[in-house]
């Protein structure tokens, strides 16, 4: 396999946003193009994710296209799914060695529409969607078989919030931050038992975009460069009445083939909009309990769907640019109840 | 056995979704100059190409184009469609013509409804401008344009517009 | 170099307006069913999975491959969703291609879909929202005034559209799958059917189905061990461009004419109108034939249409387009630019049938999207690249 | 930024609106005549057992399933979340419970809304029974709700 590297990131997240796609996404793709040290024109391939209904609009990503540099015509692709599977699709293109570097874009305004509802279209079409349950009255169902089922509590839901909120007074692009704790937390009443509003993502609006390089030129191009070690992504059975809630297999599984285990990760960045998924992954992926857990605040503090699972690799590639841990592991997620599992491996020269 | 022998073969699932849109600054421009009887493009700086209507971006460079620049509601035919099939949200009697119209002062051309031109009589070159609704139904909505229709001013000739047909 | 990939299974559904006998999980495993007999595989030999569609609100469901996780029998495996607007059948099957190619797997099933009667295309396709700050006249409206123009550039007779629509329904009738299959049908009945958006005729313009289409792509060595002859990969190429700005040449993209060129390089094609053999090209309105021919490099500017005239691209032609019927005669708008590839390949593993062609070394697959700009383009061949 | 009156972005409603009809297939078509019929019919596979709502194909194998058993009608609560102020769409206009519930005779649990009027009388294990449509026929609302086994 050849050797891929993160070269640059750039995100813009706010609670709401009143631009529009191309608006919001061509300051990110400047600042990340720019950092890369490539010329726009010299980035082989270019991969992007997003989904209509966000906007409730199709082909929104056709209008996108005007933001990101697709003049001469580039080579370029699109999932319906968030930027991290993007971020595969291009990482596979740089392998089978047609291009040796790509964009990988993602964008979503998650604000415009209901997103609690419009996540209810994620659900079986049949015998689900139609009762129209909220996304967090399905992430709550989840929570109480975990937490029924283990030692947590809902204490342990509140030590993940305080420590999110906590850490992403750091992060400009958290939208949620603050010093709390817990008592305070579990004061207040319940959002949808078990989970309150601590435990619920702060949904955001924002694009972001990376470039990943080959092997030399990466050298080239970065001091530091973080390279994608080991990346997979697996998929779990639907039915949410049918799948243990309480464990996410998939995740298990993208782990181990990404070679999670191979070696002590210094920090996770791991894509849990609620807490008690935070506490699922961990045991999926086996961390002890001295890795330190989203430094960034995590898509607690920020979640815009469909890219806050790329937002979760760039900020631990940013983390290890920066010299702050030399090995991490950054993991995205889709569907309802953590479904789909991504996870990648990145490493420090 | 069953009350009703026949079985269920398929389900009606309706699916409503409200959203609070927002136009974003460049479609914000564009309305709200109609809004005032003014077709307003946008281009990146001084001297760039001017995009009607505009989208936020020049796509040939991918920079934002938010500077404002009147056009006017006059222009030249590049292509046109008769169309005879209803649309969503078009409400002229079928058949109408749909025109690509070259504004004077614009470097791209504008999608829109030409009327008041027999069907026979629409030919690339043609000039025409903006029907507008009376000024006081005028709003930010690409309604406030009603049609365009023939003005009488000599054809353009191919060569001048053919990069825009 | 690249792994060598090869077709090893195709499969398809029957297409038609409705496709009210299956839900939408058993149209897909019709599919993905048919092209794993085609290879003597099942599910279990399978290490992936990407699915192509076009725009979830034809379906009303988001992201619904998470909900068809087990009818293509993904769980526990890689399950990937590609959206390029009309090219992502192409670009679907590129993706699953450059999977095997990269050594990342060695088999993986590629399927796309629509099933568009759970709506209406018409109502999918004019959806605008507030404060648009264009009229949308569907799909129709948007390529008429660029065939328009194509006439006016090409000096083409009027009847171009009409012959290219005769030849492709005189083909869907050799196609079981077609969903349109006119019998006895003419010239005057295309030229007589009421005018949609001029120049476009009824009989000129694509249907909207449901359906779907897949293929299973594997490596080298497991290609040459399959029960029937491998359809080779020798090349897939794909270019995009933005919609709108000065000086695009909508008529003659520049993204279709690169991407054919690449194609060509990587395939060491120096003239693709004689060492290609046959060509499946994404024709929703008739006149798009005429302008591909020049697009991809088989005519000179402005006398694609040309080839129409001399049936160069019929059945017996020196490059026959469209044996299948093309989307004039099926539309399922996320499968057809895949059943453009599949049909190619068919052609390469002599599994065409009544519209088999004699003597095909060399086959490709087209498709394209959004308004004609982006393109998924594949060569095929009988030979390993 | 904005030209002319008022510079803040413009902001309006969108609707994305259409009355989907989905075909159902062998399974479902089954599953729907049952409930039209007041009796749940659930599919047994190889990898989870008896599922409702039946599936055409095996969660983990894939293989096709087609051996339906009638189960419920009554069942346990698996898990359950309390909505206090339910949304337009939603089944009931008044406070109502999301649950998890495992029919009697079946392995996978059905999602459904639970009729209980006050959160403090739902757990994992309470046993609940449908309460069915007036006019049926037309899907997962042939049953309007599920409330307590116990009420008359």
């Amino acid at each position: 396999m050849r050797d891929v590297a993160i070269v640059s990131f750039a995100q813009s997240n706010t609670a709401r946003e009143d631009r529009n796609e191309v608006e919001i996404l061509i300051p990110v793709v400047q600042e990340a193009v720019k950092r890369s040290g490539l010329p726009r024109g010299e980035i082989g391939f270019t991969c992007s994710g997003s989904s209509d209904f966000l906007q409730g609009q199709p082909f929104a990503f056709v209008m996108a296209l005007d933001g990101v540099g697709a003049w001469p015509p580039v080579k370029e692709s699109h999932v319906e799914m968030d930027g991290a599977w993007a971020l595969y699709e291009a990482w596979v293109k740089i392998q089978t060695g047609e291009v040796d570097s790509a964009l990988v874009y993602a964008f979503g305004k998650t604000s415009s529409g209901d997103v609690a509802e419009v996540q209810a279209l994620q659900l079986d079409p049949y015998c689900v969607t139609p009762l129209w349950p909220d996304a967090d009255s399905i992430a709550a169902l989840q929570a109480r078989l975990y937490l029924e089922g283990s030692a947590r509590t809902e204490r342990d839901l509140a030590d993940v919030a305080v420590r999110s909120r906590r850490d992403a007074m750091d992060n400009p692009h958290a939208v949620a931050s603050g010093a709390t704790d817990a008592e305070t937390l579990l004061a207040e009443p319940y959002r949808c038992s078990p989970l309150r509003d601590h435990d619920c993502p702060m949904t955001s609006d924002g694009a972001t975009a990376m470039v990943i390089v080959a092997g030399d030129l990466a050298t080239r191009l970065s001091e530091r460069p973080v390279w994608i070690r080991g990346i997979d992504h697996r998929i779990d059975p639907p039915a949410l009445g049918v799948r243990d809630l309480s464990r996410a297999p998939s995740a298990e599984r993208a782990a181990s083939r990404a070679g999670v285990l191979e070696a002590p990760v210094d920090f996770a960045e791991i894509d849990a909009p609620y807490t008690h998924q935070e506490l699922i992954l961990r045991e999926a992926f086996g961390l002890s309990d001295g890795v330190r857990i989203n430094p960034s605040g995590g898509s607690l503090c920020a979640r815009t769907l469909m890219s806050s699972g790329l937002n979760r690799i760039g900020d631990a590639a940013l983390r290890i640019a920066r010299g702050e841990g030399d090995r991490a592991l950054a993991h995205a997620t889709q569907g309802p109840c953590l479904q789909q599992n991504l996870v990648c491996v990145l490493e420090g020269e | 056995m069953s009350e009703e022998a026949a079985p269920v073969t398929y389900i009606v699932t309706p699916v409503r979704l409200e959203y609070d849109h927002s136009a974003g600054n460049a479609a914000t421009l564009f309305l709200r100059g109609l809004a005032q009887r003014k077709i307003i493009g946008t281009r990146t700086g001084p001297g760039q190409p001017v995009l009607v209507p505009p989208r936020g971006a020049d796509p040939r460079t991918a920079e934002l184009a938010l500077e404002a620049v009147e056009v006017s509601d006059k222009g030249t035919i590049v292509s046109y469609s008769i169309v005879r099939v209803p649309s969503e949200n078009i409400h002229f009697e079928l058949p109408y013509v749909c025109i690509n119209i070259l504004l004077d002062g614009a470097d791209v051309p504008f999608f829109h409804v030409l009327q008041n031109c027999p069907l026979d009589e629409v030919r690339i070159g043609m000039r025409a401008r903006a029907h507008w609704v009376p000024d006081e139904q005028l709003a930010p909505t690409i309604a406030s344009i009603e049609y365009f229709e023939p003005i009488d001013e000599p054809d353009v000739p191919f060569d001048r517009i053919r990069e825009h047909t | 170099m690249a792994i060598r990939c090869g077709v090893v299974g195709i499969g398809q559904t029957k297409y038609d307006a409705k496709r009210i006998d299956v839900s939408m999980p058993g149209l897909v495993r019709e599919a993905a069913l048919r092209a794993l007999e085609d290879a003597d595989l099942t599910f279990a030999d399978v290490d992936a999975v990407v699915i192509g569609k076009a725009p979830d609100m034809f379906e009303g469901v988001m992201l619904p491959e998470n909900y068809l996780a087990d009818a293509v029998g993904a769980s526990g495996k890689p399950l990937l969703r590609v959206h390029t607007a009309g090219s992502v059948g192409g670009s679907t099957a590129i993706v699953a291609m450059s999977l095997i190619q990269a050594g990342i797997h060695d088999r993986v099933l590629t399927l796309s879909w629509e099933k568009q009667s759970e709506s209406n295309a018409m109502w999918g396709l004019t959806l605008s929202p507030p404060f648009s700050v264009a009229v949308v006249a569907g799909a129709g409206g948007y390529f008429a005034p660029l065939i328009r123009s194509y006439i006016q550039r090409s000096g083409a007779p009027e009847d171009v559209g009409i012959r290219t629509a005769l030849k492709d329904r005189q083909n869907a009738l050799k196609n079981p799958y077609a969903h349109l299959r006119i019998e006895g049908i003419d010239f005057d009945q295309i030229a007589n059917s009421p005018m949609l958006w001029d120049p476009i005729r009824y009989l000129e313009s694509c249907p909207s189905s449901d359906g779907a289409c897949a293929m299973v792509v594997a490596r080298e060595e497991l290609a040459l061990k399959a029960p029937r002859p491998p359809a080779w990969v020798l090349a897939t190429a794909m270019r995009s461009e933005p919609n709108q700005f000065p000086g695009r040449d909508a008529v003659n993209p520049q993204a279709g004419q690169l991407a054919a060129r690449d194609l060509y390089k990587q395939a060491g094609i120096g003239n693709p109108r004689r060492e290609i053999d046959c060509a499946e090209i994404y024709v929703p309105f008739s006149w798009f034939e005429a302008m591909w021919m020049e697009n991809l490099g088989f005519a000179a500017l402005n006398e694609g249409w040309k080839m129409v005239y001399e049936g160069a691209t019929a059945l017996d032609g020196d490059l026959p387009v469209n044996m299948s019927g093309g989307v004039l005669s099926s539309n399922a708008i996320g499968a057809s630019g895949m059943v453009r590839f599949a049909e190619a390949a068919m052609q390469v593993r002599r599994q065409a049938g009544e519209h088999q062609l004699d003597d095909v070394k060399i086959a490709m697959g087209h498709a394209y999207g959004g308004g004609s700009q982006y393109f998924a383009l594949c060569l095929f061949g009988v030979e390993k690249p | 930024m904005a030209e002319g009156s008022g510079g803040e972005v413009l902001r309006g409603p969108h609707v994305l609106e259409y009355p989907y009809r989905r075909s159902l297939g062998p399974a479902l078509g089954r599953f729907f005549t049952g409930l039209r019929d007041r009796r749940f019919e659930g599919i047994r596979s190889r990898s989870a057992g008896v599922i409702v709502p039946p599936q055409e194909y095996d969660p983990d194998t894939s293989e096709a399933l087609d051996e339906f058993v009638e189960v419920g009608p009554a069942g346990a609560i698996v898990s359950w979340t309390w909505v206090t102020r339910p949304r337009k769409k939603q089944p009931l206009d008044h406070p109502f419970a999301y649950a998890l519930i495992r029919l009697d005779g079946a392995d996978a649990s059905l999602l459904h809304v639970v009729d209980v009027g006050d959160e403090s009388r739902l757990a994992t294990g309470v046993r609940v029974k449908p309460r069915w449509a007036v006019e049926r026929g037309g899907g997962i609302r042939d049953i309007e709700c599920f409330e307590l086994e116990e009420t008359e």
